[in-house]
């Protein structure tokens, strides 16, 4: 039993607390899934896992409403799915299926939706920054409310296209909330090796823009510091960096032979697993039991395993149909 | 009225009749322009419309990509095609790829307007022709204006397409003279124009040697070879029947083009009358373009680096004899 | 040998024989290269041989460029073209232009490694050739190793070249089994070889279609055309005369080229067969690219966009009839 | 008379004192004849000038010796003349002569001097950092001990390279002095219009890297700030930032209509010429009297009356060489 008593109100209420550690199973579940059907051939290409970073996504993603856009990167199946995004048009996707998401011309890197205003998918690393500077002029400019959520990771740190989109979002005083994943690891090369200063929240000031950090491990910490943030930004302050502090427990991509850290190293993380850091907790809390767990479980199963079955099932795109989305048909 | 302020009266037009037009880039506002295009427009529509940007190619241009995204009708100016190398990966990687990448669901009406092109001595860093290249990318149009009409009408025309529209402006054009037409429908971006009928060689160009051409065709009827010349206007997508019809009639071409010989866009419209007109050639198909080095400072070494009148001629001259 | 461990062992030899030599990029030394061309190399040579650089194309790009002029001889490898777009101001304003700009004071020994193309479903931004964009700037030179042989001897032999030169390989390529020749003298980097000889059509074919275009010419032996096969091996130089003499021959020539039909190299080729042999053909030059899109990532879309052996027969099979 | 009195000592000797201030003089009457030739049309394309700068060139340059190499803009006739290259070969590179530094490939934005280890002249704003990453890597790879100098505006702060350059210099420890030559305008935006942060000593943090900022109008403040870098550098600590602050007093090329400054903001600059402000000093120092400025000023004007005869007179580059120098002829 905790360190809680009846006696202090508990952090988050049993619902959303439900909610939050389904949504990190999920993904957590729906990248597992998609392991297997790389290692079955079913789906090629790059598969970028997410694993152990999911309390990142579904935390920050707390903080935006559906009027606000969503900018990722290559590794956005967590993304996708906090988006709302279903899983089946997900694994469509990565099927290369015409009921994909991006019709199967995307695959795992570029997933879209523009109903849910997520805007892909980038897979240049800083490529999708700009893009996300630009979204937060068009709603400045048309006095929208609305804030753009750009993740990236701690390599693109190192581009220029993070120093050039910084600048400009906090000049023009965009509304963009910029959120570093930086889970210690550019592909092989640590975050030392590849940042002359490691503290990434710190280079904010560069650019007189504001700036945090926060556990990723912990769901509930990304949650609170991402509504703040996102607070900041819609209030018309300009835009913020969010550092959000994890850890990748599987190989960059499925083609990582993982040579460059130890064994040790990812063991350590792992006792940090957010799933597992945010279910005790909840249990601690009383909120969480046994056949909760195992009521979550088999209904992610289901979802995914229909997932699974949409996504064999469903057609391809005729290849008479290759040049269709080159330019527009008709003009607007 | 000038190439320049054609350019102008367009970008004003544009501002006035659509709220979602701005026009961004480097010095485009307090400077006026470093070519002086967008003068007096940052005191008419003010600085969030004319947007004066960092020294950040990559930043700007990509932030254009993402607001046409996010619905507004972005102009951005890149000063010189050389420094547009800084932004080609949001060109190539993005602003080409994302309707495509995403079946369909995101389009970038975006309008990039770029100085090009060489014969001002400005030497290795600000004189190259690199339309080719964006001419070899599928999901944008690349428009290359050599009227003051054109440098008008195309600009408001780019305006009203859905995909990403480039534009490039030889910055020996911006004093030409000419006139406009103030005409309610938009002109038409897909076709080449004959600016001179002739019958007996095609010369085929684009943008900033279209005067150049001219010359060569004027000097050509002096000794009596009716020469046709046909601007180019757009090089993607490319007007390939008024090409092949023109050549159906000559039966013989020279393609005039600033960029390097090697992979120049003279090269695949050589490449394309080879498939499409072959039986109708009775001499190869020739090219006159830019000499194989970075553009030199100094002004004969200069001139020598790029097509010429007297190149053109002797290109034309050399085809004609095999003639009847 | 592959072509992977062909590209490691010239790497090495280079490593060991000249202390000047180093070898730069992302990843590739504690993971061992993104394609594991590179692995095995850090443990031998060490971090400051091996350099691990940040994700910073521009800079690593340029910083090759400032160490060539400081006396070392560096190897800079790039994972994949498309990322080459951020590094492209240093390659084409600085890189290819020091040397004449500084009127031959300055020379830039550097070599780039890029690995090239498409069939891997990587999609749009990962996936493109545009080997042809490189091969058109004057004062860097252009090599695309189609052999296990050719990445190991050119690799060697682009380390003695005074200039830039850029090295492609197709990423298909590196599991591709071959031998190397362990010679004393380097391979000669300017002329094209004829990899199958033949009478009746000339087959033009540079980098990662060179087994599809090999395959294409058996499949044409069956239907008793004789095809003969062309490995440029250099995109600049071109060696044109191992061209013309094919064609002098077969009077017909089919060029293979993985990037998009407009603006593509197989243009500039046929361009130039069009200007040095249009008197030896029988038939128009056939180009055999790769479809104008984005790429596409499922399976069957990428199949449709890049080229393939039946569409290469097909156009050969084209040319072949109008013979006698 | 001023508040030195006898007792203390001067900052400077007289004989590197007069040296300083015929450096600055020399590059502003070289400029001034420049100009000249340019609306006579001797000389075309680009010109940019450096008056009102003289004190951040020639101060700096203090702090390097022939063995160092050095890396400049577009605006670098006065980082030549301070590095000792030949005022006739940088007038007859602008005349377009074979004699000139780059035999009249460049014009006056690429001088090049093999000689004098000056790399250029590089007229893409932000492209000459890489170059001289580069360089000091070369250096550090060779045990060398000599350093580079990294001239550059305040302009090219805000371009990826910058931000690229920045980082690996420091990540690798690399000997670069940084040289920021703030005269706050990039053309006609004014630094806070394109700077969300307008202190750029103080971005050199985002990278752990050490800078500080000096009066760009006070050569021996210069000098000492630059020579300070300099055997930071030079003793293996990894690069420096040196922000130089000054102000351009012409317009930013021969082409520029100046609109985006007041006449009143030039004057008052004006007034903290970098010329007078040290002409002042010697004198209240006593160490120039009237006959030396005479003497300085027509040594100056023979140096620059042959500079432009030399370039008069000088022969063209035949045509016939103009594929020469694209490739090198012969193998090292
Ligand atoms: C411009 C560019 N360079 C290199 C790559 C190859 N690459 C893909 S992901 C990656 C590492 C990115 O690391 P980070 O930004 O930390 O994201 P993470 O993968 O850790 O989520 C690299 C080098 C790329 N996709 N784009
Ligand atoms: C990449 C690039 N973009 C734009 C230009 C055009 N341009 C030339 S100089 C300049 C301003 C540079 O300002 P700064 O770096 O402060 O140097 P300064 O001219 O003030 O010495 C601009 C925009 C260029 N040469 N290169
Ligand atoms: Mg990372
Ligand atoms: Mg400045």
């Amino acid at each position: 039993m905790g360190t809680n008593t009846i006696s202090e109100p508990l952090p988050v209420d049993r619902e959303h607390a439900l909610f939050l550690f389904r949504e990190m199973l999920r993904i957590r579940r729906f990248e597992e899934k998609a392991a297997e059907m790389y290692t079955l051939q079913k789906i090629h290409g790059f598969l970028h896992l997410y694993i152990g970073e999911e309390a990142t996504g579904v935390g920050a993603m707390q903080a935006f409403t559906p009027d606000d856009a969503i900018v990722a990167t290559y590794r956005e199946h967590g993304h996708a799915l906090a988006r709302g995004m279903p899983a089946s048009a997900l694994m469509a996707e990565m099927y290369g299926k015409a009921t994909g998401c991006s019709h199967g011309h995307g695959g795992s890197m570029h997933f879209f939706d523009a109903s849910r205003r997520f805007y892909g998918g980038y897979a240049i690393v800083g490529g999708g920054l700009p893009i996300a500077v630009g979204l937060a002029l068009a709603d400045k400019m048309q006095d929208r409310k609305r804030v753009t959520a750009c993740f990236f990771g701690d390599g693109a740190v190192a581009e220029g296209e993070f120093h050039e989109s910084m600048n400009l979002a906090a000049l023009w005083k965009l509304p963009v909330v910029f959120l570093c994943e930086n889970n210690l690891y550019a592909m092989g090369t640590a975050l030392a090796r590849h940042q002359s200063q490691i503290n990434i929240s710190l280079k904010a000031q560069s650019y007189g823009m504001d700036s945090s950090s926060v556990d990723g491990m912990d769901v509930l910490a990304v949650e609170a510091a991402a509504k703040q943030a996102a607070a900041f930004v819609r209030s018309g302050n300009g835009p913020f960096l969010l550092e959000l502090r994890t850890y990748r427990f599987r190989a960059h991509s499925m083609s990582d032979p993982d040579l460059y850290r130890t064994k040790e190293e990812i063991e350590e993380w792992k006792k940090r697993d957010p799933i597992s850091l945010f279910e005790v907790r909840l249990r601690d809390w009383g909120l969480l039991a046994e056949s909760d767990v195992a009521h979550i479980e088999s209904e992610i199963t289901a979802e995914i395993d229909s997932a699974v079955r949409f996504a064999e099932t469903s057609p391809v795109e005729p290849v008479e149909d290759l040049l269709k989305d080159v330019c527009a048909r008709v003009k607007p | 009225m000038t190439y320049r302020e054609a350019v102008r009266a367009a970008l004003r037009k544009a501002l006035r009749s659509d709220p979602r037009v701005f026009l961004m880039g480097e010095d485009v506002g307090r400077y006026g322009g470093s070519f002086a295009v967008s003068h007096g427009l940052l005191d008419e529509f003010g600085p969030e419309r004319i947007r004066d940007t960092p020294l950040s190619e990559s930043v700007f241009v990509g932030a254009g990509i993402g607001a046409a995204l996010g619905g507004m009708r972005p102009i951005v100016e890149i000063m010189t095609v050389n420094f547009s190398m800084l932004a080609m990966d949001q060109i190539l990687n993005n602003a080409a790829t994302l309707r495509h990448m995403s079946g369909g669901q995101f389009g970038v009406p975006l309008v990039v307007r770029i100085a090009t092109g060489g014969g001002r001595q400005m030497a290795a860093q600000h004189s190259h022709s690199l339309e080719v290249w964006y001419a070899h990318i599928p999901g944008i149009k690349v428009l290359t204006p050599a009227t003051v009409a054109d440098a008008y009408g195309m600009l408001l025309a780019a305006l009203q397409e859905p995909d990403p529209v480039f534009i490039f402006e030889h910055a020996t054009l911006y004093p030409l003279e000419g006139e406009i037409e103030e005409t309610a429908e938009l002109i038409d971006l897909n076709r080449a124009a004959v600016r001179r009928p002739g019958r007996d060689v095609t010369l085929i160009t684009y943008g900033g040697t279209l005067g150049k051409t001219l010359q060569a065709a004027e000097h050509l009827a002096g000794e009596a070879i009716d020469a046709e010349v046909i601007d180019l206007r757009s090089l993607r997508p490319l007007d390939t029947s008024t090409i092949m019809d023109s050549v159906a009639k000559t039966h013989r071409a020279v393609i005039v083009d600033e960029s390097w010989r090697t992979g120049s866009f003279a090269a695949e419209v050589s490449a394309q009358i080879m498939e499409l007109a072959f039986d109708n050639l009775d001499a190869p198909v020739a090219r006159v373009c830019s000499a194989e080095v970075p553009m030199p400072y100094a002004k004969h070494l200069e001139a020598a680096t790029l097509p010429q009148v007297e190149g053109i001629v002797n290109a034309a001259r050399g085809l004609v004899p095999r003639h009847g």
